[in-house]
């Protein structure tokens, strides 16, 4: 198991630097200019002075070196400082958002909190609903559970998040005035209160997203138990007079999970990526919102160091998925 | 009112600002964030007056505040400025702006305010000279109006130059003298004000707290304020006007709209872009086959109904306009207001140009009313395009329609064939408006020298590359004209020649809608100032 | 019974989907209003007898605009499904029949699914809207563009199923069977691999067309997509959002189309995979 | 032996559409089982056997089958009770504690991601209510008492790290835990070596003779039967054709089918004369075939596993050579490196005098034709989605044989050689019965007329009648077409009716070869005694007392890897591998 993980770990290297080449190599092609969203009161040469200020002018494979020692060293040496008070990034230019003319990494970590409560909730939400759907949907297949609640995750899996967005935004927050439709990031959970108030502005958000991930993963769970069920063993059990519920969660679920855990991690990042388009409706202004903010304004070094980091992330959930999977299979390990 | 008495004001910005650093945005929603606390001297009321701002009086000729030379204008402080940390404004801070901006390699976005100024001489602590290098007949760039604020000296020491970036802190929270200062600044997201505890009158801000949210779209931003109720304030609603008249009959909020310098238009190509001309597309070498005959860009015009253009895109936010400059004039042509599709028809035919082969096209020495027309990427655009084209059928011009990434279409790259600048079509559509309230610098876009040329990397505004001796001299008499009133008449005969030969055609003159709610009383919305330039003056109605 | 229900989901599906795809065919042909024409004095209209579902802010007819919206995003679907699929399934039988190859094709596979891709498509189109566009007209150009890059972006998980599909095959005695008589690999993997890895690639299909169709909506969302005067369901629905509450039917009747075209898709899919293995159909 | 049977099935009907009759599976069947006796169960595949056993659990519903009518009653402590009546909650109190069973792939019916000692361990405190510690003595005992080696280290493991016969022992060992009376055994012993297959077997009786456990026990296999049996039922088409004491019924079966049955198990080996003084069609000399094995973090090839070390023969035209041995002995190694399938590492193969090793590309094509192989499944060498003619003219397109319009008579002709009516041409091979499909493969092989056919395994899926026609069937070809045969199995009693001569293979080495008279007559090396002792004969009166099978290594005479291998010659033709 330990040499299996190394193992993965070892791969998982080379495949993050790919993708930040990759990532900067696509960025470098784009024809767009930061400056172009200025008004059209400021005049080209000064523009052309700000490009020159912010190092745009620089040959494109200097300035991924710059970049990549930035990403991989100096920012978490920052950050390092920041924890322990050393100071070895002392007097390094951090990389700097165009847009912002502020250190990209600090952006990200702005807008990390609201995204991971936000989408980390809608997750775990639509995981923790999607299980029990998905078994009780394979147990009782073509009942009219199932019916129900497939005809439910292929509903949710159809109706495009800004489309329910929007509808949930009508219905709850201007027809019913019950919950916000704009996400307040600079509010302190301190108390019941702001506890309550937190809640009632993730809710909008959290529904749509969940929805979502409720539907893919219980059609995942519902045709993964459904193999299962069709297996042999499933009889064996059964016939040494084994209770369903039991036959069900101990010995079904476990070799149904080991496929749908590698899909949970794997939609994990996904979920990042497309909560892009929810956290541009509720104004959650979470990551997704600066990406989107930051690929229309043509900002480069924000657009590069979310993508790597956001491929880091759905490396590390493969990796993670990949040792789960281990972990449930026994199978796996020996390859 | 007793300051801070009225709680918190939520204003939604749906384009979030960036930077509260206005040297290095420019951008409106960054300026606009950030004069709650840094002001200038002196800035513009709604009927784009100048109005003494951190001064007593505005320096004039007529006061000698300005030299009869006009190279030098001397500004007074008012008495007892304080900066939010408590330290006091100084006639340093003033010189040290300017030096800030004018930093080799700062890339700062208001250099132009500051071009021509040779120094800041600081005679005492509350006086500042601006010398100009020559003669100045409009001197109110520097530290007038929210682009070009005046910076705490002590804060951004450190800042110059190269440097100017990586002053974070300073950058996200100047210190200014305005009605509020900055306690969290989040980037493209949020900003929360608090009350400036050194603020020079002491029964302002009438608001506690102040946030500023980003994000969304105008939709959304319009729903917060006028149906849900969410916020107080939303800025740059430009929507359709029947659904902001729907929300607004919730009866929540209020929009609010005010017009400036912006205004929507088509310009004409002078000179031939097809490609068969290579390196010579695109240059005065080559005059238009077709657009040249001033028939044409009059048929052009005449047939467009300007006011159904303004109804579709803008509603409220904007109204018809046949000129380029906002003021009125009296023996400004008003009449192409009036859609005349027969008179275009009849022009057209005086002209020589018939439809000989029964295409539905006009013609005229084998060649066809053919035009491309080119815009920026963006849904109220490309239904004017439509529009236009509907139109310009009608009178037998066969019309191409091209829209571009905006960030391709102005990102002014030499290398891209689709810029504003290159024009390698025949009409093209887009807004241009100045700053301040003085056009001259804008007039002289429009100079024989300023056209965009394979020679200056096509670097040059005047995009049509329309050429008349009889306007560069009318330019460069503007340049040495002082006073308001003599200046006004000048810049509005440039403005009758631009409008009258065809090179551009205004279609609508935009402004700026915004929605605050039915009990936020104060505002007074601005489209030649920030918007929230008398935020001291908002407060909560009490009913 | 498992049988009846599949064939019950699959013709539902089928005949949603046929329904859909006939009458954006021919809908605007029978339909005789343009859809670029426009009425400037009847914009915005709610439905009426000559503008069934109401019109748009310039006066265009809706009913027109929606069927023709829907040979587009039904074309995108259908084109970036046949792309992904098409080098899915190349790369998904190369890797499994050519033991070299499996290695490399497997790492390139991963390396895309770790690429974030919406992001990346989103700056893909950023970056050649401008150069397809005046190669191809702008249309053309950015249909292009929305058609490989998302085609470009999606065939990893066909790749993985057929891959894994094919290894199967390939342990299968009578491939061992075709080699020994002499079957030469691109024979055996046409006359052999392919068909019996047929279901696992068609439901593979009809995930990525529906997979295809939502982010063409999407992209057109972020405005990203297809140019404003452009009509297709994505940009239709965009478009009426903002007019939601006043002519809900601007954004519901695009928004319902994107969904039961999906819904339709979704449902043959899942009827060929319940059918599961379709020796049973005889 | 008590009066009242403990179990019996009366007039139970089973279908799968849900309807009586014509689509039951199981019509008016009807079965008891007495305390303490063993019931074999036979009858052709697809005679409804696993049904039945299945029914009696009433666990039919998982495929989908509907119980339509019938009985099932059940002697318990509390009287007798009928299972066709009773409810999931009732059943499940049932199952496990009164009737356990065994099914026929051990692999499968075991849960892969539980260890073995957690599947115990859970059956014994469910049935006896016993805490974790005593549940996990307990499993000890019961793995003990399925003489299971080394119990301790199993508890531990993995279902897939059990070979097959330890699966099967866990399988039964689990199925004891809830001591129930009734054991039901579906072809407990179908998928296992015939060594294995003893040692289960002798497993199976001693815990009758010593728990008095009832057992059914369902197979096809008549040996099996007469080793173990006291009753006997025989099915056909879902009813019972004919039931009585195992003598009985060997000695004067009356129906049909039992006829059927028992004349393809009996009939004995036809010692088959060699023909003199024929070349060799097929020489192999001194083969050996490593597999790399990979270890280490990055899956580096640190090593070899040698399937096959240094294997030589011959075989004449007209000749059959049987290559037997346990499984993992490399057979189909030898196989696939005789088919240049498989690279090997030495050796050389020739095909008619010429060697086939350093063929490529084109040429390898051209010489496999003359060398053609049927493999083990007969459904899985068969492409479900091509017609059985495709799939027979498929090496006559791929040797563009004949013109395009001439390939279809061809085709006919074969099917007509393997004894298939050309009508079947058509249907596709799900349609046709097993059977059916290895005549086609048979077929599909004799299409470029080869000069040598290897059968890997070709009988071992197909149940005993089958299995004796297909046999008869490679004997009519060699016969007529003078083919080479080397005949593949690990079953020697089947090989014995077929081929000339054997050689025995063992762990990558072949021990001992010779004429099949001499090889059975006189086995000289130890592992070739060990596989015939374990030979069950379809004969009541010649039960044999098996021992556990003893660690592999121990079986008679291995040489050191290293050292180059040597043969003895202990009579004419019959050699033994020396140390
Ligand atoms: N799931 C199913 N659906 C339809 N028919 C089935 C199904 N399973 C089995 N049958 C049919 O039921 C009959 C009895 O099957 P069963 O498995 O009991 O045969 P068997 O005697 O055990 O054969 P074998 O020796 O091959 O195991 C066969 O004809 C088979 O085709
Ligand atoms: N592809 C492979 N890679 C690694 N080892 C293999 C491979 N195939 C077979 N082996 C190993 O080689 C040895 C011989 O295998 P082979 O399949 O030839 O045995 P066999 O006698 O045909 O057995 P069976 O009766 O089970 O078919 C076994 O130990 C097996 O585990
Ligand atoms: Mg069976
Ligand atoms: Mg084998």
């Amino acid at each position: 198991m330990l040499n299996y993980t190394i193992r993965r770990l070892i791969l998982a290297l080379p495949t993050l630097v790919a993708i930040s080449l990759v990532v900067f190599a696509l960025m470098e092609l784009a024809p767009g200019d930061p400056m172009a969203q200025l008004p059209p009161t400021i005049s080209p040469e000064v523009k052309a002075q700000m490009r020159t200020a912010l190092g745009l002018d620089a040959p494109s494979h200097v300035r991924f070196g710059k970049w990549l020692w930035q990403l991989g060293i100096l920012e978490p040496s920052v950050w390092i400082d920041g924890m322990f008070g050393t100071a070895l990034s002392d007097g390094q230019a951090r990389m700097i958002s165009w847009q912002t003319r502020g250190p990209v990494m600090d952006l990200i970590a702005q807008r990390l909190p609201q995204t991971l409560w936000v989408v980390g909730l809608a997750y775990l939400i639509g995981t923790a609903l999607a299980l029990p759907i998905g078994i009780w949907s394979a147990y009782r297949q073509y009942s009219p559970f199932d019916q129900i609640a497939t005809g439910v995750s292929t509903l949710g899996f159809a109706v495009p998040p800004f489309f329910s967005g929007v509808l949930l935004i009508l219905f709850f927050s201007v027809q019913l005035e019950w919950l916000p439709s704009v996400y307040d990031t600079t509010l302190d959970v301190t108390n019941w209160q702001s506890l309550g108030q937190q809640l009632k502005q993730m809710a909008l958000p959290v529904a749509v997203l969940s929805l979502q991930t409720t539907a893919q993963i219980s059609r995942y769970v519902r045709s993964a138990m459904l193999d299962q069920l069709g297996r042999d063993y499933v009889r064996a059990t059964r016939a040494r007079g084994v209770g369903e519920r039991h036959l069900l969660l101990r010995h079904v679920l476990p070799n149904a999970l080991a496929p749908v855990v590698s899909i949970i991690a794997l939609g994990l990042p996904q979920i990042f990526a497309g909560a892009i388009v929810t956290e541009q409706i509720f104004r959650v202004n979470g990551v997704g919102h600066l990406l989107i903010t930051s690929i229309q304004a043509n900002d480069l070094p924000t657009v590069q160091t979310i993508t790597v980091l956001l491929a880091g992330l759905i490396v590390i959930s493969n990796l993670l998925a990949d040792l789960i999977y281990g972990a449930l299979d026994p199978r796996i390990r020996y390859d | 009112a007793e300051r801070g008495s009225d709680g918190d004001l939520r204003i939604l910005y749906w384009q979030a600002p960036t930077t509260m650093n206005p040297y290095l945005s420019g951008g409106i929603k960054d300026n606009e964030a950030a004069s709650l606390t840094l002001e200038p001297l002196a800035r513009y009321d709604p009927a784009g007056v100048m109005l003494p701002w951190l001064v007593d009086v505005i320096p004039t000729l007529e006061n000698g505040g300005v030299d009869d030379d006009l190279t030098r204008i001397t500004w007074r402080l008012k008495d007892g400025l304080r900066w939010s940390d408590g330290s006091a404004v100084t006639s340093a801070d003033l010189r040290f702006t300017w030096r800030y901006c004018t930093a080799k390699d700062g890339g700062c976005a208001q250099l132009e305010k500051f071009a021509d100024v040779v120094d800041v001489e600081t005679p005492d602590e509350r006086t500042a000279v601006v010398v100009f290098s020559k003669p100045k007949p409009f001197p109110y760039g520097p530290f007038v109006g929210p682009q070009a604020p005046i910076l705490q000296a002590a804060q951004f020491a450190d800042c110059l130059g190269t440097r100017a970036p990586t002053c974070t802190d300073a950058n996200y929270g100047p210190i200014g003298t305005g009605p509020f200062r900055v306690t969290e600044f989040r980037p493209g997201d949020v900003v929360v004000y608090e009350v400036n505890p050194e603020y020079r009158d002491p029964t302002k801000p009438a608001f506690a707290k102040v946030v500023i949210k980003g994000g969304g779209t105008a939709v959304g931003a319009a729903r917060a304020v006028l149906e849900t109720g969410e916020f107080d304030y939303a800025w740059n609603l430009q929507l359709s006007p029947d659904v902001l008249s729907r929300m607004q009959a919730r009866g929540k909020g209020e929009i609010v709209s005010a017009f400036g310098s912006l205004v929507e238009r088509i310009a004409v190509n002078f000179t031939d872009p097809s490609p068969e001309l290579g390196s010579a597309r695109a240059t005065v070498a080559h005059p238009h086959p077709v657009l040249s005959d001033p028939a044409v860009r009059r048929a052009l015009s005449m047939a467009l109904d300007r006011k159904m253009l303004s109804d579709i895109g803008y509603g409220p936010a904007g109204r018809p306009t046949c000129n380029l400059l906002p003021i009125a004039s009296e023996n400004a042509d008003t009449n192409c207001l009036r859609q005349d599709l027969e008179g275009a028809r009849a022009l057209l035919d005086q002209a020589g140009w018939i439809d000989s082969n029964g295409d539905g096209v006009r013609d005229k020495n084998g060649r066809d009313l053919h035009l491309i027309f080119q815009t920026s990427t963006n849904s109220v655009r490309q239904d004017f395009q439509a529009v236009t084209k509907e139109w310009w059928r009608q009178i037998g011009v066969e019309t191409e329609l091209r829209n571009i990434d905006a960030s391709v279409f102005f990102g002014g790259d030499p290398g891209s064939p689709d810029t504003v600048q290159k024009f390698y079509a025949d009409v093209e559509m887009f807004a241009g408006a100045f700053d301040g309230t003085d056009p001259e610098v804008y007039l002289t876009t429009w100079t024989c020298g300023n056209a965009p040329s394979p020679e200056n990397q096509w670097q040059g505004t005047n995009t049509s590359r329309w050429c008349d001796p009889a306007y560069d001299a009318l330019a460069a008499k503007l340049a040495i004209t002082g006073g308001i009133a003599p200046r006004a008449t000048l810049a509005m005969a440039m403005n009758d020649m631009l409008v009258e030969n065809g090179v551009v055609l205004p279609l609508v003159d935009r402004g700026r809608v915004s929605a605050h709610a039915l009990d936020l009383g104060g505002t007074a919305i601005n489209a030649w100032d920030s918007e929230l330039w008398n935020i001291a003056d908002w407060h909560r109605i009490k009913e | 019974m498992i049988r009846a229900r599949s064939t019950r989901t699959l013709w539902l599906g089928s005949i949603l989907l046929a329904l859909i795809a006939v009458s954006t065919l021919i809908g605007p042909v029978v339909w005789g209003i343009s859809a670029d024409q426009m009425d400037l004095m009847a914009r915005n209209q709610g439905p009426s007898r000559t503008h069934p579902l109401g019109t748009d802010q310039l006066g265009r007819d809706l009913l027109a605009r929606v069927l023709v919206g829907g040979r587009i995003s039904l074309s995108v679907g259908a084109l970036a499904m046949l792309m992904s699929v098409a080098s899915g399934t190349l790369i998904g039988v190369t890797a499994g029949m050519v033991r070299v190859l499996d290695g490399p094709l497997m790492r390139l596979t991963d390396l895309f699914l770790s690429l974030p891709l919406l992001p990346l498509v989103l700056i893909a189109i950023t970056l050649f809207r401008a150069p397809l566009s005046v190669a191809f007209g702008p249309e053309t150009g950015i249909f292009i563009l929305v058609v490989v890059v998302i085609g470009a972006t999606s065939w990893m998980p066909t790749a993985r199923v057929v891959r894994g599909e094919v290894l199967g095959v390939m342990g299968r005695s009578y491939i061992m069977a075709a080699r020994s008589t002499g079957t030469r690999g691109v024979t055996i993997a046409m006359r052999h691999v392919l068909p019996n890895s047929r279901s696992a690639i068609i439901v593979s299909a009809t995930l990525s067309a529906a997979t295809a169709i939502i982010t063409e909506s999407t992209l057109s969302f972020l405005g990203l997509g297809f140019p404003p005067d452009f009509a297709t369901w994505g940009r239709l629905l965009f478009d009426g959002t903002t007019y939601l509450s006043d002519y809900p039917g601007r954004a519901l009747w695009p928004g319902a189309l994107i969904s039961a075209s999906v819904l339709a898709i979704v449902y043959i899919g899942d009827g060929l995979r319940d059918r599961g293995d379709p020796r049973s159909n005889s | 032996m008590s009066s009242s049977p403990l179990l019996s099935l009366r007039n139970v009907c089973v279908s799968f559409d849900g309807a009586d009759t014509p689509g039951a599976v199981l019509r008016d069947l009807s079965l008891h089982i007495n305390a303490g006796e063993v019931l074999c169960l036979v009858g052709a595949s697809g005679a409804g056997k696993s049904i039945a056993s299945l029914v009696a659990l009433r666990l039919e519903g998982h495929d989908g089958a509907v119980l339509s009518k019938g009985q099932i009653l059940l002697d318990t402590p509390d009287g007798q009770v009928n299972l066709a009546k009773m409810d999931t909650a009732q059943l499940r109190a049932l199952r496990g504690k009164q009737i356990g069973l065994i099914f026929q792939d051990p692999s499968t019916a075991l849960n892969p991601v539980m260890t073995v000692g957690a599947q115990l361990v859970e059956i014994l405190s469910l049935h006896r209510g016993l805490s974790s510690q005593a549940a996990r003595a307990e499993a000890l005992t019961l793995l003990h008492e399925v003489q299971m080696p080394e119990p301790e280290l199993h508890l531990g493991q993995y279902p897939h790290e059990l070979s097959g016969g330890q699966r099967q022992r866990v399988m039964i060992a689990i199925a004891l835990s809830g001591a129930p009376r009734i054991l039901i055994a579906d072809e407990p012993t179908t998928a296992l070596d015939v060594r294995v297959q003893a040692g289960i077997l002798t497993l199976l009786d001693r815990l009758r003779r010593e728990r008095g456990i009832a057992l059914l026990l369902i197979t096809h296999d008549m040996g099996v039967v007469a080793q173990i049996a006291d009753r006997i039922a025989v099915i056909e088409a879902g009813t019972i054709v004919e039931e009585g004491t195992v003598r009985e019924v060997f000695s004067a079966p009356r129906h049909p089918e039992t006829q059927r049955l028992l004349k393809a198990a009996q009939s004995g080996p036809t010692t088959r004369q060699l023909a003199s003084d024929q070349t060799a069609v097929l020489e192999v000399r001194s083969l050996s075939l490593n597999y790399p094995r990979r270890s280490g973090l990055l899956r580096r090839v640190t090593g070899q596993t040698a399937a096959v070390r240094d294997v030589s023969f011959g075989i004449d035209q007209g000749e059959t050579l049987a290559l037997v041995g346990e499984s993992g002995s490399g057979k189909s190694s030898v196989a696939r490196a005789l088919m240049q399938l498989e690279p090997y590492a030495t050796g050389e193969v020739l095909l008619e005098g010429m060697s086939l090793t350093r063929s490529r590309g084109a040429a390898l094509r051209q010489e496999r034709a003359r060398i053609q192989m049927v493999f083990q499944d007969p459904s899985d060498s068969l492409d479900p989605r091509l017609t059985l003619g495709a799939q027979v003219a498929a090496p006559l397109h791929n040797f563009k044989v004949g013109a395009r319009h001439t390939r279809n008579a061809r085709v006919e002709a074969l099917f007509r050689l393997v004894r298939l009516d050309p009508a079947l041409m058509q249907r596709y091979p799900h349609q046709v019965s097993g059977g059916q499909c290895q005549r086609v493969a048979i077929a599909r092989a004799l299409a470029l007329k080869p000069a040598v056919l290897i059968a890997d395994e070709s009988v071992t899926a197909l149940d005993a009648p089958v299995r004796a026609e297909i046999l008869d069937l490679f004997a009519r070809v060699q016969a007529e077409l003078g083919l080479a045969i080397l005949f593949i199995s690990h079953d020697i009693g089947t090989v014995s009716r077929i081929a000339h001569r054997i050689a025995v293979m063992h762990r990558g080495r072949i021990v001992e070869h010779g004429p099949t008279s001499a090889v059975l007559a006189q086995p000289a090396h130890g592992y070739t005694r060990a596989l015939l002792d374990a030979v069950v004969h379809p004969d009541p009166e010649r039960r044999r007392q098996f021992d556990l099978p003893r660690k592999a290594d121990r079986l008679g005479d291995m040489p050191d890897p290293e050292v180059a291998v040597q043969y003895r010659c202990i009579g004419p033709k019959h050699f033994v591998l020396s140390a």
